[in-house]
């Protein structure tokens, strides 16, 4: 039997004006269990907190009620205080007559019967409650990042700096991502690569960072601070240990028709390759789908060439299984497929570019070597058009309804560059509107207008078509009300970029929950913005939803903090009010299994001794750092095995029975 | 509910268009192949409608104007449907049967040669119903 | 029929004496026609009491939770209906389908013994089965009946002759296998005012005697312990001392096989008060195929029974509350 | 002897009726159990058997025996025994009525079971013949003989008319206040029902049962039948539910259960099956583990337990009810039988 | 019947899930927002603690009316919990109204933290609709009404 004590707390008039605490507390001494009430001021107060540890540690209550305010408010207030003196905190529950009884009610009587009632359920539960310890786990001190681009890039080296191992898988045989195609950044116009390549060389270079490039996970169970993953090492057909990335062999290669990925399929490169100068590991790699070895197994002729002797035509993919503490979401984006956008031609006409293939065009690593010539006959585009929200901030099955935050900046920058390079260039830019939300964005905008000369057209394009060799835009300018036609050179769409397509496998991999639009969900919107719903699991950078160069930084570093908080804990504690299946009553069914959110449940099969009779069962098996509390699994489970520590049946029928009596 | 306002949300019930969606992006006017012709585009339709300015498109004989060949519609990317508004609108000026609308055999000599023939047929069907 | 038994029963002995399977699960004579018992056959001898007809209508899916996990391999016949209680239990681990070998016989509807009796055949002693009618001998006389109208509730609403899981198959007579019209019971009681729905549950669940019959054959009751049985469930109870206990215990049993139950209706086979029991699990299938899509509970042994899955277009519950009508 | 016209039954269940309850088979939502009469009831008396035994209205599957409230600190402590008033139940078959000797002398023997006690005591039997034994039917096995019924009044059925014969001061007394509606027998409807009788035991020796033999069973080889192999065989299709139990006019095991009220507990008896797993379920568990062991229990007392503590009287009176409603037909007499229990003729 | 509705006070057993329902009710308090005080609220972690078993049981004890509130479909804390609940109670309500039960007493709803004011216009719709339908008497246990009881 309990030996309750129940406080009442007054909270100022808040709930003493309406609430008749006086009945209350006589009320409470006629329940079951119950060995001592009071009323207080303010039962939360310093002078009301010693009361309750005075008479806990006076009468040696095993359980308390507080009537107060909403256990969201001062629940983790009270049931420290009774730890403090020796109480288990989870003998302690509120019941909130503030919140549901003395702010919504103005009759005293009514609100004085609710509140006895709310009380009576409380002891119900109290009487029922048992001591709860959290469990404990060891953490595993080493961090995952998968992707590496410069969010994946720069939270690994935060968490490396912090002197913790951090590997990052990449699938693309670079490290680098898309900041690494860019040419210059707004709103500084520095060069990307200038930024991106040492934090690269960095990251390569760090002795706690291991890099898995051209690899992808395949694999991740466990949880939160005791992750395995299993990493596919793709085959490179190159000996990495060998390579000295020299390039001879891409250069004697004769297969060259290949598209080259990293300048967006703007020319092509050799069979073996290495994706660019700066490739960090610089190392070359086979594409089989393009080498002549692997499609005739003639030629041969770069293993002839390698003095390294690195090339290896029979390797094979590897798998790798690591252990981690966290894990960080990296992918990044893409940007959309604009075949279905048929208004632009983009598919019918070469001179209809993205915005990121203008970047490989303007870039000195690019195919025209930083000349900006427009694709289908290279001469030197004179009117460039340039096209906002392709794809973004609309509700056609082919858009996103969502805007992708970055293209009004970067579409200012392009404009200037063009201006400042070459200034006999007309720049039109259509847009609905410019957003430039951001430190020196707006500045940085209106000099694209006021400096630069940049025409901004407040309007849409409703039709690109081709016209006697030039591109025949047909826009409108909303504030002049009227439909504009410009032969244009070139056009510059701004496509909308979207979740690398990775994520949603691994947001399924790692039991986390994704959007509509496919970006990983936070945790919380504004208060855990970097975390996912599932512990252990981080985001970093655009998987999370659309985010510029500097806010990605910020995110990648925000989560790396998360991470660093993680892992220097040598354990975590769990959360107490977890799943529980009772050996005797589990049946094996594998229902609560399928119904848990977080892969919580285990099956295993496990010698039990009911009443005497020994044998092997399939048997749930809850695992406690996991589970979250939920309570999916107790209602999913027919036997009535599984039930939720904190809120078990039982409790939960003791309070409807103290209602409805 | 004043008549303009009944009038109004007459429109948005016959048209099952929602001007409310739009973005003000202009798509609709760029892609219209008989802008020149009107004296409202697709996109102040839109904008009057929603504005509460019917009254300015009633008086006017862009809704007449427009050729239905759903340009507009196709182009919007928030799914206005600014063809499906003057259509409404359209309607609204037939019903009130003051005989102020555009006559079907007036449409050969209003007939632009450069207008496109996707305009025309779609126009025509529209007429001789 | 029985030309079925005696295939049966010899290939039962053939795969005993190869050394196929150690033991036989089946059916064996009893007294009257139909008082068959589940039986495991050893041997070849004890298999001289084997039988197959028209009475053998116990489904054996629920033996094999037992006799699967015992060693050696068992032979199970299971009429069409069984297997899908069968799969059902694979689906959710209860048998060890290595162990058991399955022939999958033909069946060509079980009779209903309480309706024959009804129709006349008090004092019954012996039942010749012609495929098309029943010709029951007894103390006072034979009775000649049609088969189709005698049969068990199950059989007049089959799901269809086909076996969804089997090693082998013994069918004689190949039989067209268009599953029966099984809700129309269901709809009835919907087309009733609730008032109605109300008397006539009423009327029938009141007459439960808590014998626990419809839970203990009940393939889909496969619990080590039921809620009703464990007195740690805050809900354990065994008799109903109040109205309130009966549709409890019926309400939750129905739920708690719901998405799992394969209406093989044994519950109402059983039950000594003849309540129409199926007609509540066939509520649940009815409005899980029609919510969540058409699903049946061990067509397979893989998919998801509707209430462990969902769908992020799933109607709302309010469907129910703003149905209309009389509250 | 007395007798009734059948037609005029309905008047003879009013005239009950109106002093003291009566019970009677009657159809319910399609099945004939005892019911209270009333006007416009559906009486059956041609169904054999009920669905459930007449024990229930001297034994009810759930009877409140006491109740606790509790208020403050303190717990108050109420009997929920009343006595009963004085009631009649019609039609009760010779085996029935040999079921209640069977529990009288497990409830009235010392300690005395006062709940039944006083229903038994205010109960009057009305027995009734059976015209059409089935073959479910085995009551001649233990000396019942269904042509002649026990009972307070024992009634028959023969062409027209319902005869009654007062057997005891009750069913004199029950009798005395029906006077009006029963007319005195002839000689004729002697013969005629002398006649039946014949017909009946003649019928009873066509019965698949008849050649039913005990004379293996009672007191004696106890722990020889105890350890016999043949019950793993015999339980093996058990599946442990309770329907031969509850429709088992001689099973008297009950369990005592509490109902929380939240403010209070109601104790109350229910009828208890030994084919659960939770029955005489004790702290440290179970003493019959296994369905066989529990299979066991159930024929081993109504055939060995119960006849060495009874003067060799058994406990089954062979109303074949179970041998009707197992869901998996396993049954007394298979089990009978399968100890030899079977006249070699 | 109509004497008997005035003065009839239901007894209403709202479950609400803590992240959202529960912080939506506390809003409601915040707010002011009257509501009978007939709801009396239970916490749960999550719309999906809620076993059948629970509902039933509050009409046994004499419940009138039982709601049951979660977060949004897609919003739920536990990302899935409420898509189930969804499913059972949908399968339960209908079942219940199959019996015969007045599908007036049961109830789902999802309310967000946010949605204070729908917390109170919820509950006074409820109670209201409870108290047009009377008191419970086709599931409930009459050994729990001993007023009721004598009274027959």
């Amino acid at each position: 039997m309990q030996k309750i004590g129940v406080f009442i707390c007054w909270c100022g008039s808040n709930i003493a004006a309406t609430v008749d605490v006086k009945k209350v507390a006589e009320a409470a001494l006629r329940e079951p269990g119950v060995v001592f009430s009071a009323d207080y001021q303010y039962m939360c107060s310093e002078s009301g907190q010693r009361l309750m540890k005075d008479t806990i540690k006076e009468k040696g209550l095993t359980g308390v009620v507080v009537c107060s305010c909403s256990p969201r408010m001062h629940e983790a207030t009270f049931r420290k205080a009774a730890e403090s003196c020796g109480l288990n905190p989870y003998m302690v529950e509120i019941a909130n007559i503030r919140e549901h009884c003395s702010w919504i009610h103005k009759d005293i009587e009514e609100a004085t019967e609710k509140a006895v009632i709310l009380m009576r359920a409380a002891v119900a539960k109290v009487n029922l409650n048992q001591s709860l310890t959290a469990g404990k786990s060891d953490v595993v001190k080493r961090a995952l990042v998968i992707g590496g681009g410069i969010a994946g890039i720069q939270t690994a080296l935060d968490i490396a700096e912090a002197g913790y191992e951090v590997d990052i898988v990449e699938k693309k045989p670079t490290i680098g991502g898309k900041m690494a195609e860019l040419d210059k950044t707004f709103p500084t116009l520095d060069c990307s690569a200038c930024i991106l390549t040492p934090k690269m060389v960095d990251a390569a270079a760090h002795e706690k960072i291991k890099i898995y490039a051209y690899s992808e996970v395949e694999k991740v169970s466990g949880f939160v601070g005791n992750f395995t993953a299993t990493i596919r090492k793709k085959a490179r057909y190159v000996n990495e240990n060998l390579c000295t990335g020299c390039g001879l062999c891409t250069e004697k290669c004769p297969s060259r028709k290949a598209p080259n990925e990293f300048n967006e399929g703007l020319n092509t490169r050799s069979a073996i390759y290495i994706p660019f100068a700066q490739a960090v590991p610089k190392l070359a790699v086979i594409d089989p789908a393009a080498c002549i070895h692997f499609k005739t197994g003639k030629c041969g002729l770069c293993e002839k060439t390698c003095d390294a002797k690195a090339i290896d035509y029979n390797q094979k993919d590897e798998l790798i299984e690591r252990r981690y503490g966290a894990i960080v979401v990296a992918t990044g984006f893409n940007v959309i497929k604009l075949d279905n956008f048929e208004e632009y031609g983009y598919a019918a006409n070469p001179d209809v570019i993205t915005s990121l293939e203008l970047e490989r065009l303007m870039n000195a690593a690019g195919p025209t070597g930083g000349t900006l010539l427009r694709p289908s006959d290279k001469t030197h585009p004179k009117k460039i058009v340039f096209v906002q929200c392709v794809g973004s901030r609309g509700q056609r099955p082919c858009d996103k309804p969502y805007c992708s935050k970055i293209c009004c900046m970067y579409t200012a920058k392009h404009s200037m560059l063009i201006r400042e390079k070459y200034p006999d260039t007309e720049v039109y830019v259509f847009y609905i509107d410019v957003r430039t939300p951001g430190k020196n964005f707006e500045e940085f905008y209106r000099r694209a207008v006021e400096q630069y000369g940049v025409h901004y057209i407040k309007g849409q394009v409703g039709k690109v078509a081709e016209n006697e060799g030039k591109l025949r835009v047909y826009g409108s300018d909303l504030l002049l009300n009227e439909q504009v036609v410009i032969d244009a050179d070139l056009v510059v769409l701004a496509a909308a970029i979207e979740p690398d397509e990775s994520a949603k496998k691994i947001a399924t991999m790692l039991t986390t929950s994704i959007d509509t639009n496919n970006f990983l969900t936070e945790a919380h919107p504004k208060l855990r913005p970097v975390e996912s719903a599932t512990a252990g699991i981080f985001l970093s950078g655009v998987c999370q939803g659309p985010k510029d160069i500097p806010e990605t930084v910020a995110q990648a570093s925000a989560a790396a903090v998360k991470v660093v908080g993680l892992l220097a804990k040598d354990q975590i504690t769990c959360n107490p009010c977890v799943a529980r299946s009772d050996e005797l009553l589990c049946n094996g069914c594998s229902a609560c299994e399928k119904v848990c959110p977080y892969g919580a449940i285990s099956y295993m099969d496990k010698e039990v001794n009911d009443h005497g009779k020994r044998e092997v069962r399939r048997l749930a098996y809850v695992n406690e750092a996991v589970c979250q509390g939920c309570g999916a699994c107790t209602v999913a489970c027919p036997s009535g095995a599984m039930d939720l520590k904190g809120f078990t049946n039982k409790q939960i029928m003791a309070e409807v029975d103290a209602i409805c009596r | 509910m004043t008549d303009l306002q009944k009038q109004i949300e007459n429109i948005k019930r016959i048209s099952g268009a929602n001007p409310e969606k739009c973005m003000r992006c202009g798509k609709c006017t760029a892609a219209c192949p008989n802008y020149s012709e009107m004296e409202y585009h697709p996109h102040q339709f839109v904008y009057f409608i929603e504005n509460g300015q019917l009254d300015r498109l009633l008086k006017s004989d862009s809704a007449f104007r427009c050729m239905t060949c759903f340009a507009c519609v196709e182009r919007c990317p928030r799914d206005v449907k600014p063809a499906k508004l003057i259509e409404a609108v359209r309607l609204t000026l037939i019903r009130r049967k003051d005989s102020n609308y555009l006559k079907p055999d007036e449409i050969p000599q209003k007939i632009d040669e450069d207008l496109p023939q996707q305009a025309i047929v779609s126009a025509f069907r529209k007429y001789t119903k | 029929m029985q030309k079925v038994a005696e295939i049966a029963q010899k290939r039962a002995i053939q795969l005993l004496n190869q050394g196929a399977v150690n033991r036989v699960l089946g059916w064996k004579k009893g007294e009257f026609p139909y008082d068959e018992t589940p039986a495991v056959f050893a041997s070849a001898d004890e298999l001289k009491d084997f039988v197959y007809d028209s009475f053998s209508s116990p489904n054996l899916s629920k033996y094999l939770i037992e006799e699967s996990r015992k060693e050696g391999k068992v032979l199970a016949f299971l009429k069409p209906c069984d297997t899908y209680s069968f799969n059902q239990l694979i689906k959710e681990h209860r048998v060890n389908r290595e162990n058991v070998y399955i022939i999958g016989i033909e069946c060509g509807g079980m009779i209903d013994v309480v309706t024959l009796k009804n129709r006349g055949a008090v004092g019954l002693t012996g039942a010749d089965d012609d495929g098309e009618n029943i010709t029951a001998h007894t103390l006072y006389g034979d009775v000649k009946v049609r088969k189709e109208e005698v049969l068990l509730e199950k059989c007049q609403a089959c799901k269809g002759k086909k076996h969804v899981i089997y090693d082998e198959l013994i069918i004689v007579n190949p039989q067209d296998e268009k599953p029966r019209d099984r809700f129309a019971g269901v709809e009835a009681i919907e087309a009733m005012t609730p008032q109605e729905r109300f008397d006539f549950w009423r009327a029938q669940l009141s007459k439960c005697i808590r014998c626990n019959a419809c839970r203990n054959i009940c393939p889909a009751c496969s619990c080590l312990q039921c809620v009703f049985d464990n007195p740690k469930s805050g809900v354990a109870s065994k008799a109903s001392p109040d109205t309130f206990e009966e549709q409890l215990y019926h309400i939750i049993r129905a739920f708690h096989v719901a998405g799992r139950c394969t209406d093989c209706g044994e519950c109402s086979r059983v039950c000594p008060q003849d309540i129409p029991l199926h007609l509540l699990n066939r509520k649940f299938i009815k409005d899980m195929s029609a919510f969540y899509g058409e699903y049946k509970a061990g067509e397979d042994s893989e998919t998801r029974p509707p209430l462990v899955d969902f769908s992020k277009d799933d109607v709302e519950p309010c469907i129910i509350s703003d149905k209309g009508g009389d509250r | 002897m007395l007798k009734i016209k059948k037609s005029d039954l309905n008047k003879l269940y009013a005239a009950i009726a109106e002093r003291q309850t009566l019970y009677i088979p009657c159809n319910v939502s399609g099945k004939v159990n005892y019911a209270v009469w009333g006007e416009g009831a559906d009486v059956d008396l041609s169904t054999l058997k009920t669905v459930r035994s007449a024990k229930e209205v001297f034994f009810p599957q759930c009877e409140d025996i006491v109740s606790f409230k509790k208020e403050g600190k303190n717990i108050s402590v109420k009997s929920d025994h009343k006595e009963s008033e004085d009631f009649v139940v019609f039609g009760v078959r010779a085996c029935d009525c040999r079921s209640f000797d069977i529990l009288d002398r497990v409830f009235l023997s010392d300690p005395v079971d006062t709940f039944y006690k006083t229903k038994r005591e205010h109960g009057t039997v009305i027995t009734l013949a059976c015209n059409r034994p089935e073959e479910s039917c085995f009551c001649f096995a233990f000396g019942i003989d269904n042509a002649e019924p026990e009972g307070d009044i024992a009634a028959y059925f023969a062409g027209d008319y319902l005869y009654w014969s007062p057997k005891t001061e009750k069913g004199l007394n029950l009798t005395k206040t029906l006077n009006s509606l029963l007319l005195t027998a002839t000689d004729k409807d002697n013969d005629a029902l002398e006649k039946e009788q014949n017909n009946i035991r003649q019928t009873n020796e066509r019965l698949p049962f008849y050649g039913l033999d005990l004379s293996v069973w009672g007191a004696d080889g106890l722990l020889e039948k105890f350890n016999s192999e043949k019950w793993k065989e015999l339980s093996e299709a058990c599946v442990g539910c309770g329907a031969c139990t509850f429709v088992c006019p001689t099973c008297q095991c009950y369990d005592v259960r509490d109902f929380d009220k939240g403010n209070g507990v109601q104790r109350y008896r229910c009828w208890d099956s030994c084919m659960y797993k939770d029955f005489t379920m004790m702290a440290h568990g179970t003493p019959r583990p296994t369905q066989m062991q529990r299979f066991r229990q159930r024929f081993m007392h109504k055939l060995v337990y119960y006849p060495s503590n009874n003067e060799g009287i058994f406990s089954c009176v062979g109303c074949g009810r179970c041998v009707e409603k197992c869901p998996i037909h396993m049954n007394i007499v298979k089990v009978i039988k399968a100890f030899g229990g079977e006249k070699n003729e | 019947m109509s004497v008997e509705n005035k003065e009839f006070k239901p007894t209403i057993v709202a479950f609400c899930c803590n992240w959202c329902s529960y912080a939506g009710a506390d809003l409601a308090g915040s707010g002011r927002m009257q509501y009978p005080a007939d709801v009396k609220i239970i916490r749960v972690p999550c719309s999906c603690r809620v076993n059948p078993m629970f509902i039933l049981r509050a009409f046994q004890r004499g419940a009138d009316g039982v709601i049951l509130c979660g977060c949004h479909p897609g919003d739920c804390h536990y990302s899935t919990g409420n898509y189930y609940t969804r499913r059972r109670m949908t399968m339960l309500f209908d079942f219940l109204d199959y019996l015969g039960i007045e599908r007036g007493r049961t109830r789902v709803e999802w309310v967000s933290a946010a949605e204070g004011a729908r917390f109170a216009s919820v509950m006074n719709d409820f109670v209201k609709k409870v108290r047009d339908l009377g008191p419970n008497r086709k599931i409930t246990d009459l050994r729990c009404k001993p007023v009721e009881k004598e009274g027959e």
